[in-house]
């Protein structure tokens, strides 16, 4: 078995229109920005895919990742928890304008809902959100006399994830505060597809030290010196890039 | 009735089902088995629940290490790509339906899919382990039994009258005379041994077996 | 109104109540002052929703990692025992209550505890983050604010009326002139500017002050 | 900050009678020998912990460890899912005749339980169960058109495992399926002591490769090498030793 894919066009070929697309990173730490962009590529040579809905922790910074893809017009609905940023004025021009549709979840509960995704866990109660708006018309229960909010799992068709290293079978390592939402989307997605810094054979990463195991990961893409969404921020990147 | 399958051949047969890279757990004891006839050229990654996923065959005698065992407690050891992990990540994989197979024994399965493998009753103490997990985990929930009991009666009935391990659960079942699916609440008779008369058969099944299609001889090697 | 505490000065004040080997979330913004004064001989240990614990203080400018941040998305430094975890560990150990103490910033707090501080109403992008899981989930849950709205409202108030962020959660509130205790219901008024008398502090503050024993002169260092 | 405490009699010293106690291990792989006979020594010293309710995976093997304690009377209740082992005539014993309580949870039931505990979701759903003896009495519902058994949390006054390596201020790694429930039962108990093989200093284990940061945990003893469950049973031991 061997989950390596050549390219990122060829490992994002198969994401349909309106599909749910799990995308991991906080900010820009562990933003799959070339896994993006070959989605954005193809959009732009194809007219898909559109109408997607993305889940993410925030909902883009400046205009590359998924700011780009938002500005591109192929997001319909974001499900995220912060979607603020240094340069919010993607989202925030779309939002306004009523043309993308937002789920706001706080942040707990958007990582509990999508491990409960892969987990096989369809709902579970948090303290969470208790009498606040976002637990509006959910449902509440009691337990040992304190209440608490009834929260469905959430799943996706594909999941965007960046790793540090990844082995041919798809177990993975992750780069310091980029791990954050990638093990969940990776278990609670159809498909999982990585972008990874560095590849090794089976047995060149320790059993101890995998964090995500090979059986939540679909298809692999090298993805050598990856883009700091960051770094393309401050230095005013935009994707596709503006030719004069 | 004298000619059947050893425990060999029926782990035979369910193996030749397993595809290349599936993720696949065996249940403790006689499902172990499976592991040993993989098909050349084929590989399965197996899983066990006590957290290890990608793990190689049993050590040689006075080479095991007791940090580095299976389900049944079995030693087992590390291969290229083992991955080890807590036990709440490991029900992750088999409640949230990402292993492909999964392979059990059984006391009684019933015709609807209904699986009783844990329980033979009142008496004696009682001892769940991950069964009832991993029947509504996996992607395929296969079992492989004798087709009757030590005593003759029928594994195979209408309605389980042990207790339950999960509900409408099973899709396949290997038996030491056929290969039965079930499929909308039927038993439906995929394969038999050659020597074999479907009515002999029948009389050793507690439930109807209804034949769609070809029923092909299970043919199985010397094991 | 001309004497009153600095951000740093409430910081500073806020900082004095946590004890040396505290797990400690700050949130976003002026909360993460805190850290900067930390009594001498005692070390908190800080979490960040986005999966790091034990995280030490910003680097140079030109020395930050972009994979190393905290939620504020702000570059930190590694500290010899931090950790690094995914999201749904994070808040096991924010929902889970193994936080000592969540300082967090506030629009509103409410004598019965109630918290506003994710939204001021219907305009602009609501945007939550992490701030509705600490306030149910740490053993501690403090606010440092102005006094004061901008305008001059009290933000001490007997009903929060911006949406709420957590119901009964906070329990003690240092503003930028008293510090102030949430027990039954009330607010209960602990220390104070020397300078200023109870009357005019409770003319700032939209709830009744209580007093129960002593209330103590709220002494800073110039900052 | 240090987490360390000198002796193993010190570390069990404040369990009290009828406490809830979390025990890691799967079989003999994980099972913290040592803590568990310091345990036994107080109890034979001074006639406490007893009454307790014990969690485990298993009811004990032999008559080393849980078996053990059971075997000296300690232990009223048992929550586990698998209380058979090659020698389980403790438990069956003391089963048989009325003197143990036993509640079974299926495994994976149980490990979700335990982490719903250390991550404050007082119940959730799981598919595992439903129509079967185990799920009698629970509130059953369905989602998606398919049916579920509510859930509650398990949490423990007290935790024993037995950990790899750990720095002072308790992050800890775990050797090979020894790690099994520990890190989950470190979540969900208000005191978690831990054994480890190995001592080091804050800095000594590498932040991508702590499995259980050390704000679960609140105590650790140096254990050097650790006696292994199966062994001692394989050499057919007792504790406490029966000397002639």
């Amino acid at each position: 078995m061997d989950k390596r894919i050549a390219s990122l066009a060829d490992a994002t070929a198969e994401i349909g229109d309106g599909a749910t697309v799990m995308i991991g990173g906080f900010g820009g730490s562990g933003a799959p920005i070339e896994l993006i962009h070959a989605l954005i590529d193809r959009f732009l040579a194809t007219g898909s895919p559109t109408g997607l809905t993305v889940i993410n922790n925030n909902a883009g910074n400046g205009h590359v990742g998924i700011a780009a893809m938002i500005e591109q017009g192929m997001v319909a609905r974001m499900i995220c928890s912060f979607p603020r940023s240094a340069d919010p004025v993607v989202f925030t021009d779309r939002y306004q304008a009523g043309r993308i549709a937002l789920e706001l979840v706080p942040q707990g509960t958007l990582a509990e809902r999508i491990r409960a995704g892969g987990a096989g866990i369809p709902a579970f109660y948090t303290p969470t959100g208790f009498g606040t708006d976002l637990a509006e018309g959910k449902p509440v229960a009691e337990f040992d006399g304190r209440s608490y909010v009834q929260e469905r799992w959430l799943k996706a068709d594909v999941a965007l994830i960046k790793a540090e290293t990844g082995d041919h079978l798809g177990n993975l390592t992750y780069r310091m505060a980029a791990r954050n939402f990638a093990p969940l989307m990776a278990m609670a997605a159809t498909r999982t597809i990585v972008q990874v810094s560095h590849v090794v054979a089976p047995g060149g990463i320790d059993p101890e030290a995998v964090i995500t195991p090979g059986i939540f990961v679909d298809a692999l893409v090298h993805v050598p010196d990856p883009a700091q969404e960051e770094d393309l921020n401050r230095a005013g990147a935009r994707y596709p890039e503006v030719t004069a | 009735m004298t000619g059947k399958l050893t425990n060999a051949q029926i782990a035979w047969r369910a193996a030749q089902d397993i595809q290349d890279g599936a993720y696949v757990n065996l249940g403790i004891g006689f499902p172990e088995m499976v592991a040993r006839f993989q098909p050349a050229g084929r590989q399965a990654i197996f899983h066990t629940e006590n957290g290890i996923l990608g793990f190689g065959e049993a050590p040689a005698a006075g080479e095991e290490d007791w940090d580095l065992i299976n389900a049944g407690k079995k030693a087992v050891t590390i291969r290229p790509g083992t991955a080890f992990f807590h036990h709440a990540d490991s029900f992750a994989m088999v409640r949230g339906g990402h292993l492909d197979v999964a392979i059990l024994g059984a006391y009684q399965v019933a015709q609807n899919g209904d699986l009783a493998n844990w329980s033979t009753g009142p008496k004696g103490v009682p001892a769940v382990g991950g069964a009832m997990d991993l029947v509504h985990g996996a992607r395929r929930v296969a079992v492989i039994t004798d087709h009757v009991t030590k005593d003759g009666r029928p594994k195979l009935v209408q309605a389980c009258t042990l207790p339950l391990t999960g509900v409408a659960c099973v899709t396949r079942v290997y038996t030491s005379l056929a290969v039965v699916d079930i499929e909308g609440g039927r038993f439906v008779l995929r394969e038999k041994l050659a020597a074999l008369s479907f009515d002999d058969l029948q009389s050793l099944t507690g439930a109807p077996l209804h034949v769609e299609g070809d029923v092909t001889d299970l043919t199985v090697p010397e094991l």
